[in-house]
């Protein structure tokens, strides 16, 4: 079977593409997938880890982290409805009323 | 004995009552609320004198310690806090001085202070209340408790009444002297956690501390030292010592003239109080070994404080200076580790916080008439206002050490005691006498001021005719002018239980 | 003895006085003087019971007092030591205080001061204080009531404070002082620290000695050397002897300052500022005075000290020359009496540091009487001329004032020394004690007393003449103004003090008439007797502060021998001769150059000397600007020093952290992907961190 | 000295009935909800303001009960036993009721001061059933005994709080911290996840016990229905992983107590969100981030066997660094603050700092936890008061529409006395001078690390609470010191917001004669970790 270090190092790849994507797109929604990715790959370490050390705790912690990310979306999405509202626009980088 | 508890009491109450009485009436309030204090205080002395004939040290000696309460109170993750006070020879004195000099400074504040009096004179209370606790307590949390509530209420009393610059010299002295608390702090815990102590109470500490070995070495050299180091920088900031003296001034000049006088009363006192509970009883070898080096601080403070108040033009900045000058006696009498080198130390607390009270409230009563403070801009008060003039001359000469008044009761027996202290070894005389110096500097500026301003023909531009302040205003210069000189006449009333509680320290130093 | 037990009201009458004077005194008759009168005159009258007490044969030496008891450590107290020494002075200070205290009412109250309660407060405070200082049986008490006397001073100095001169003089006579202070202070804590005690004479209880002396305990150091109870020699790393000087010298600087002598007499003349009794009382008589006395009380303690000794010698002859010739040329009448005051408080330093204890007392005694007669005189006259001081206004005045002048006249004779008056007898055995000492001792001690002498020789001629011109130039010749011509009255209560000084500088001089009792051999140097007391036994045995012991020390000791190359007889006439022609001479130069209807200044033929006496040798100009000049700029430095760096930290801490907290707070850009950049890169660094450490990759 | 009350008899209770404090605010929070499916657009304030502060009341009054009743003391200690439920997942120790107190008292703080604040405002029901639903997460959260219910909690933390934020909707303000504090927040808790992963790869449990026992046996683990096992034949613990995800949940943990370098959205969220949440935010959430650590730190990552390993990740050295780093970016940061309200936003990230002494001020060897995780209990419980007062205090200002900068407050001593007292309470106390419990709180935090001899967390204390109380004291001195410049501001005073106020301020000072109940419970809470 595949060795479990190729896993680590496919969700690793994973996170540093989610982290990739929030350090350089400006755009709220593909902020939000980013994150979408890199909780995935948690996922992915979890199924696997689950599998090689033959318990379930990691599989089941894995519908935890889906159902939480799919109310994260849902908040944020509501949140990037209210950013357009008010700044006409879901580029993270508008919003700078407060700072320093 | 539930006396210091009712002290402590009766002012807070006091404070929090005037502090919601009318503007009208919060003066005498507060007058008549602290002289409560001040004459159960009176009576306490009294009865010290005449019941605990002899009683030790309260650090070193805590069977006999007069008024003494004790109350379990924290537990402060395996260390117990207790409400412990209780008083000795060294203590009752400052009680009484704080107690008596608060409703003394209360009434000079009748005429000055014309706004806000009832926040005024709660805050008065409660500085009360603080200085009472850090003068009777005996744990060491609670004793730190109202060493930093003291803070407070300074801090607006300088803010609010001050004078122009008060905001720039309220925040300094709160900033500086809490930095100097909290480095004290670093300095005694360190200890504290490297002895198996189970109880913050004064005596406990003292007794570890002395039996303390096996010390680490932090910053190579011994955790003592250090801790000595850093509790002597805390406690020198308050006294203040030169170089860490520069929120004085600022705080003296701006403050209006009764915290002023509460200033360099009893709150300098604090400074030189604390140093001798913790430095010099809970660390003498310690401070056996540093005694050079600390008694060059203190004649450098002696020399250069007399040398800056010789170049001010304001009185009040005069007296400030000048009260570092006679800190510095305080410090020299300390290291001695002889009897009449700290017992002189800790009567000088008594006798300067006598003296400059009276030299700022003289000061204060002028300008509460003339409304000018700078050396110059007046001459020949003593023709207007003869009374208060001749208090001032008293005052000054008081404060030049004239013989049967305190001041020179105290300085000569610092000197006499710091003459031939084993502690300083060859060294002794020559610093003593170049400490003395200092009562050469002090005459040159305190007469230079007094002719310039008191004698000569009158001349002062004002809208008004200047004439002698009223009763009130001068009553308690007078009553505090007989103080000073009854302490002159007699030092025993308050040396005799000072020497009692200072021996079993200077025992532990192997000193006299 | 019970004249010693009301001895203390000696003291505290005349404190009462000034208490009664102080609260009461503008509601009374004469603004207090009458308390003042009646105090002085009851201190008066008790110490002459003293006096006659000591003729008996009796001392006291006991505390009365115990000021701080120090437990484990030296107690301090009060005592009064009551010998002949203390009782002849008690009797000059009250009689004079006493006098002064009437004269006032002519100078002060007649001529309608205010402010005379605060006047006689003032007296009746100096007169209880000097009486302390003269009773005190130790040295710590002596310093106490030396400094009130100055306070004392500087209050009356400063009366009429509504002017310029005299507060600016009243601030200069306690500062000058107080630098002479400064090392008697020193002093008397050195001596207390080294003996354990300050008292003058040990105090016996049925023969027993239950409190040594310091001088004694000194002498037994040097002479036995019981040295041991001394921990301070180790300390000081000093001989007994050296280290004793050292003391003695520290002292010394108290008596400088408050004897006037060189070089911190330049307070007395600016003193002068104050109401002319007072300069009597306190700047002639009494409290000038303190300073020798001081000596000639701890006099056991010189007596084994050469050096000190020699130091004294020269201070005092110096001065006794330096001071007489600036009153050469001066122009106020009170200035003269003030630089002659100094002059003659050098020869008795003179006397002291060469040996003549005796001579010394004596010379004080006769010195109080009549300086005291003569500034008296000088305020009857400004009295007359309205308060104008100068000499070259008056003149023709004798005719007008003759009590006064006659009075003067006498006070005149006596100071500058003429047979048969005061001056004279003292003078003159001043001068032979410093001779004969010089001519006898060895070594630099001979040398410093021949010296000395040769000042103080010179120094007679010069006291001869200004004297004179002086007289001349108030009393004789033409009137030079109005008021001189019609000068204005004094009353009895001038007049009296007058007269019973003048007949006392005529006939004080009898007391001791050394050389008279030399030819006649008749014991009539009743002074000697005094201060010497009987043979063996008595109060010497018990005090140890009579002059034969003195002498003893004098010459076991410090080498103090005296030599008479004309024979006993030949050198004191000669001595005797010497003087007595170089004052007449004196006098003669005086009276040739301002005898006459109109006498003309002759300063100027001194040329050059003229304006140095007139600025005095610019030894104010010197202590001025040592004062402003150099300690008050270096204030001021030290005060920018204060504020820019000093302070300059604290502020600049603060400014620091506020400066960084404006950079730190701009990490926060606003933009939310910066955040989550930083927030990468930190958890980045971390996990580098801890890997590098742990060594994961 | 804690003393006994009539001890309650925990063992005849179901095991589930020790979460009755989580409990009460979960049902509030559906009671409110229901009362908005009966009613959508209520506006009755009174009603839902009350059905919430009664609901919080309850939950602190049911856990000081359990607190004083000996819940979470092993019964051998005279305790009534420490319940464990759901396998473990959940633990209701001394320390989780502890927390639990501090989140109901802020909690009952908050609503009680919403009801002027939000008066206005429409979907109050669904502003305080969220605030209510955080409350639970967060009371859950301290109870949390494994990695999986932890996180599951943290996200009902976060998830209400990100909405709450974004309560003023129609406010630029409000949206763009709501913004802010969601991506971080959406990020680290993604970080959060991974580090669980990873830390579950090196383990193969996420129950901190379990956890424990992988690490110091080296040996994998598995949890067999409640009880910890080997897992034979498996390969040890890779510290390499593990530590990097200690690292990472270090991270997580960061996030929620608004510490470096995952503070950022800090200073933006308490300054946009209404001033209400800002306190609550500010103190229970950064506290229940708080009790997340101190047990995860204490119960699964155990520091001896990490120390002993010489590979693993020191966590004690990254809390020392991260402390020290956060006391000095938000203080110096709050010193020159233009607005009052920002300034308590970056001094609240002080104080996390502060309180991250707690896990930092051990010593080499890891001795010291005890206390000093107690004394940042304790002091998280005084803050709970102080910083929620000062921030009500804000809102309180918004409320009467006196400006934000620090100007602004010039002279209101006049025109508020009693409202201004009570803020320079909370001043003094977080300065730490002894008018409220902060003094003992912060002397406690600072003697933790004098009791190892940490001097550079001493000196970093000593540095920043002076400037702390720099910068406190420019409010102070605005409001007494300085002269009001002209027209009344003050024309109405609030109810709640007072009440609320000056609650808090009255439970700062008691703290002062009372610290010895705080200080004792959180050493015995922490010496039974």
């Amino acid at each position: 079977m595949i060795p479990v270090e190729s896993y680590l190092l496919l969700s690793a790849a994973v996170f540093c593409i989610g982290l990739f994507g929030i350090l350089t797109r400006k755009n709220a929604l593909i902020f939000l997938m980013s994150v979408e990715l890199m909780l995935n790959a948690a996922n992915i370490n979890f199924v696997a880890f689950s599998l090689q050390h033959g318990n379930l705790t990691g599989q089941v912690f894995t519908l935890f982290t889906m159902a939480l990310a799919a109310a994260e979306v849902a908040v944020g999405i509501g949140i990037v409805l209210v950013l357009y509202r008010n700044f006409s626009d879901v580029d993270v980088t508008i919003p700078t009323t407060m700072r320093w | 004995m539930v006396m210091v508890a009712a002290l402590l009491a009766i002012t807070l109450l006091g404070a929090g009552v005037v502090m919601l009485s009318p503007d009208r009436y919060a003066g005498k309030l507060a007058a008549a609320v602290s002289a409560v204090p001040a004459l159960l205080s009176v009576y306490m002395y009294w009865a010290y004198l005449t019941q605990f004939e002899g009683t030790g040290n309260a650090l070193l000696q805590p069977g006999d310690v007069a008024f003494g309460q004790q109350i379990p109170w924290i537990d402060f993750g395996g260390l117990t806090i207790s409400y412990y006070v209780g008083l000795d020879g060294v203590s009752m004195p400052l009680l009484a001085l704080t107690t008596i000099l608060t409703t003394l400074a209360i009434v000079s504040a009748w005429t000055p202070i014309d706004e806000r009096q009832s926040q005024f004179y709660g805050l008065m209370l409660f500085m009360e209340t603080s200085l009472i606790g850090v003068f009777s307590a005996l744990d060491f949390f609670l004793w730190f408790v109202f060493w930093e509530g003291v803070l407070i209420p300074m801090y607006f009393l300088i803010g609010v009444w001050g004078g122009p610059r008060r905001k720039y010299a309220a925040i300094k002295f709160f900033v500086y002297t809490n930095v100097a608390s909290l480095v004290m702090f670093a300095g005694l815990f360190a200890l504290v956690f490297s002895t198996d102590l189970t109880s913050l109470a004064l005596p406990a500490m003292a007794e570890a501390f002395r039996s303390a070995s096996g010390l680490p070495t932090v910053f190579g050299m011994n955790l003592l030292t250090l801790s000595f180091i850093l509790m002597f920088f805390g406690f020198a900031v308050k006294v203040p010592v030169f170089p860490f003296h520069t929120w004085l001034p600022d705080a003296h000049v701006e403050a209006p003239t009764p915290v002023s006088v509460m200033l360099a009363g009893v709150l300098l006192k604090m400074g030189t109080y604390a140093l001798l509970r913790f430095n010099f009883t809970m660390l003498p070898e310690v401070a056996q070994q540093l005694a050079v080096p600390l008694a060059i601080v203190g004649v450098v403070s002696v020399i250069y404080g007399a040398m800056l108040a010789l170049a001010q033009r304001d009185l009040k900045r005069i007296v400030a200076y000048s009260s570092i000058s006679s800190m510095g006696y305080v410090i020299l009498g300390l290291v001695a580790f002889t009897p009449h080198g700290m017992g002189g130390a800790t009567f000088q607390m008594i006798a300067h916080g006598l003296i400059s009270g009276l030299m700022f409230m003289s000061v204060g009563v002028i300008y509460n008439v003339t409304h000018t403070r700078m050396v110059g801009d007046m001459s020949g008060l003593a023709d207007k206002m003869p009374w208060t003039v001749g208090i001032f001359v008293s005052a000054a000469f008081g404060y030049m050490g004239l013989p049967l008044m305190a001041g020179f009761a105290a300085e000569f027996l610092i000197f006499q005691g710091a003459f031939d202290a084993a502690t300083l070894g060859s060294a002794a005389p020559v610093l003593t006498a170049a400490a003395m110096f200092g009562i050469v500097i002090v005459a040159g500026y305190l007469l230079w001021a007094m002719q310039r301003t008191l004698f000569g023909a009158f001349n002062l531009e004002t809208d008004y005719t200047v004439s002698e302040a009223p009763f009130h205003d001068v009553a308690p210069l007078a009553v505090l002018l007989l103080l000073v000189i009854v302490l002159g006449v007699n030092p025993d009333l308050s040396y005799e239980m000072i020497q009692n509680s200072i021996l079993p320290v200077i025992d532990l130093g192997g000193g006299a | 003895m019970a004249a010693f037990t009301y001895a203390p009201a000696i003291v505290l009458l005349p404190f009462v006085s000034f208490l009664v004077a102080l609260f009461l005194g503008d509601r009374m008759p004469k603004g207090g003087a009458l308390a003042g009168i009646a105090a002085t005159g009851g201190s008066l009258a008790l110490s002459i019971w003293v006096a006659l007490t000591v003729a008996g044969g009796g001392v006291y030496n006991e505390f009365v007092y115990t000021w701080v008891a120090g437990i484990e450590s030296v107690t301090l107290r009060f005592g009064l030591l009551l010998d002949p020494l203390s009782a002849l002075m008690l009797l000059i200070v009250t009689l004079i205080s006493f006098l002064v205290h009437i004269f006032s009412l002519g100078y002060m109250n007649d001529e309608d001061e205010t402010g005379l309660p605060r006047y006689y407060a003032g007296l009746g405070l100096f007169t209880a204080s000097m009486l302390g200082f003269v009773v005190a049986n130790n040295l710590l008490m002596a310093f106490m009531f030396f400094e009130l006397v100055g306070l004392c001073s500087y209050l009356l100095i400063g009366f009429w404070f509504r002017e310029d001169g005299p507060p600016s003089a009243a601030k200069k006579a306690f500062l000058v002082t107080r630098f002479g202070d400064y090392f008697f202070l020193i002093g008397v804590v050195g001596v207390v620290a080294t003996f354990g005690t300050g008292l003058f004479a040990p105090i016996t209880e049925g023969g027993e000695v239950v409190a040594q002396s310091f001088p004694v305990l000194a002498e037994h150091a040097v002479v036995d050397g019981e040295t041991a109870g001394i921990a301070m020699l180790d300390t000081v790393g000093l001989g007994p002897q050296a280290w004793f000087t050292v003391l003695g010298l520290l002292v010394l600087g108290g008596v400088i300052g408050k004897s006037a002598q060189f070089p911190l007499h330049t307070w007395l003349p600016d003193a002068m500022e104050g109401p002319t009794p007072v300069s009597a009382l306190i700047h002639a008589a009494t409290m000038v005075a303190a300073g020798v006395y001081l000596v000639a009380r701890m006099y056991g303690f010189y007596a084994i000290s050469p050096t000190a000794l020699a130091v004294i010698a020269l201070v005092g002859g110096f001065t006794a020359l330096f001071a007489a010739t600036m009153g050469l040329v001066k122009q106020e009448i009170k200035q003269v009496l003030a630089y002659s005051t100094i002059s003659q408080y050098g020869y008795m330093m003179l006397a002291l540091g060469s040996g003549g204890y005796i001579a010394a007392v004596f010379h004080l005694t006769t010195h109080a009487v009549f300086k005291a007669l003569l500034f008296l005189g000088a305020g009857s006259v400004i009295i007359a001329m309205h308060h104008n001081e100068n000499m070259w206004d008056m003149g023709g005045l004798k005719d007008k004032m003759p009590v006064t002048y006659y009075a003067f006249l006498s006070g005149s004779l006596a100071l500058a020394g003429i047979l048969p008056f005061a001056g004279f007898w003292s003078k003159d055995e001043v001068l032979y004690e410093a001779l004969i000492h010089g001519l006898g001792s060895e070594g630099g001690l001979a040398t410093s007393y021949i010296v000395a002498y040769a000042m103080g020789l010179l120094a007679v001629f010069f006291t001869g003449f200004y004297t004179f011109r002086m007289v001349f130039l108030t009393f004789h010749g033409e009137p030079r103004t109005d008021t001189a011509r019609d000068p204005h009255g004094v009353r009895w209560n001038v007049k009296g003090p007058l007269a019973v000084l003048g007949v006392l500088a005529a006939t004080v001089g009898f007391i001791n008439m050394k050389p008279v009792a030399e030819l006649t051999g008749a014991h009539i140097d009743f002074l000697h007797a005094w201060l010497e007391g009987p043979e063996e036994g008595g109060w010497p045995a018990a005090l140890v502060t009579d002059s034969h012991h003195y002498g003893e020390l004098l010459h076991d000791v410090a080498g103090v021998s005296a030599g008479e190359p004309l024979g006993s007889i030949g050198t004191l006439l000669a001595s005797a001769a010497v003087s007595l022609a170089l004052a007449v001479a004196g006098a003669g130069l005086a009276t040739t150059l301002y005898r006459g209807p109109d006498p003309v200044e002759h300063t100027d033929k001194l040329g050059s000397l003229k304006t140095l006496f007139m600025h005095n040798y610019y030894q104010d100009e010197y202590q001025v600007w040592l004062a402003t000049g150099l300690t008050y700029p270096l204030a001021r430095v030290m005060d920018k020093f204060d504020q820019g760096v000093v302070d300059g930290v604290v502020n600049g801490v603060s400014s620091v952290s506020l400066f960084s907290g404006q950079r730190i707070r701009r990490i926060q850009s606003g933009v939310v992907s910066n955040y989550a950049t930083l927030l990468t890169l930190g958890l980045v660094l971390l996990l580098a961190a801890f890997g590098i450490i742990g060594g994961w990759f | 000295m804690v003393t006994q009350v009539a001890p309650l008899q925990m063992a005849a209770l179901p095991g589930w009935t020790a979460l009755a404090p989580v409990l009460a605010l979960a049902v509030t929070a559906l009671v409110l909800l229901l009362v908005d499916s009966i009613d959508p657009d209520t506006t009755d304030t009174s009603l839902l303001a009350g059905i919430s502060v009664v609901g919080s009341l309850v939950s602190l009054a049911l856990a000081v009960w359990f607190v004083v009743g000996g819940t979470g003391i092993p019964t051998g200690q005279g305790g009534q036993g420490t319940p464990v439920l759901f396998n473990g997942q959940l633990v209701v120790d001394q320390l989780a009721l502890f927390f639990m107190v501090i989140v109901g008292s802020v909690t009952a703080l908050v609503t009680l001061a919403s009801y002027d604040y939000v008066r206005e405002h429409s979907y109050q029901a669904e502003y305080y059933s969220l605030v209510l639903l955080a409350a639970t997460g967060m009371s859950l959260l301290s109870a949390t005994n494994s990695l999986a219910s932890a996180f599951v909690a943290l996200e009902l933390v976060s998830l209400p709080s990100y909405a709450l934020v974004a309560f003023l909707k129609k406010n630029k303000g409000s949206v763009e911290a709501a913004l802010k504090y969601f991506l971080i927040g959406a990020v680290s808790s993604a970080v959060f996840a991974y580090g669980i992963s990873l830390v579950y790869a090196a383990t193969g449990v996420l129950r901190f016990d379990a956890v424990a026992t992988a690490i110091e046996s080296g040996v994998l683990q598995t949890v067999v229905d409640g009880s910890v096992q080997a897992q034979a034949g498996e390969p040890a613990v890779t510290m390499s992983i593990l530590g990097v995800g200690i690292l990472m949940v270090i991270g997580g943990v960061a996030f929620k107590t608004a510490a470096v370098p995952f503070h950022f959205w800090a200073p933006e969220a308490y300054e946009g969100a209404p001033a209400p949440i800002s306190g609550f935010l500010s103190s229970a959430s950064k506290a229940a981030g708080f009790v997340l650590a101190f047990r995860v730190f204490a119960t699964a990552f155990p520091i001896q066997a990490l120390i002993a390993d010489g590979g693993a990740l020191n966590w004690v050295v990254a809390f020392q660094i991260l402390a020290i780093a956060t006391m000095f970016i938000g203080n110096f940061a709050a010193a020159t603050q233009e607005t009052v309200k920002r300034m308590l936003a970056y001094s609240s990230v002080g104080h996390a700092g502060y309180v991250l002494i707690g896990l930092a001020a051990l010593s080499s060897s890891g001795e010291g936890l005890a206390f000093s995780l107690s004394a940042g209990m304790a002091h998280l419980l005084v803050y709970g008061f102080m910083n929620t007062g000062a921030f009500l205090f804000i809102a309180l200002a918004e409320y009467w529409g006196v400006g934000r900068r620090f100007e602004d407050y010039n002279g209101l001593g006049r025109e508020a006395p009693l409202a201004c007292a009570a803020m320079t309470i909370f001043l003094f106390s977080l300065a730490g001078l002894p008018i409220g419990g902060g003094f003992f709180s912060k002397f406690y935090l600072f003697s933790a690390t004098m009791n190892v001899g940490a001097w550079s967390l001493a000196a970093a204390l000593v540095i920043n609470s002076a400037l702390s109380l720099f910068y406190y004291s420019r409010v102070v001195k605005a409001m007494w010191i300085e002269e009001p410049d002209g027209e009344d501001r003050v024309e109405s005073y609030p109810t709640g917001l007072y009440t609320a106020v000056v609650a808090a301020a009255v439970a700062t000072v008691l703290l002062v004669p009372g610290f010895d109940y705080v200080s004792s419970v959180a050493f015995r809470a922490a010496t039974l970790l």
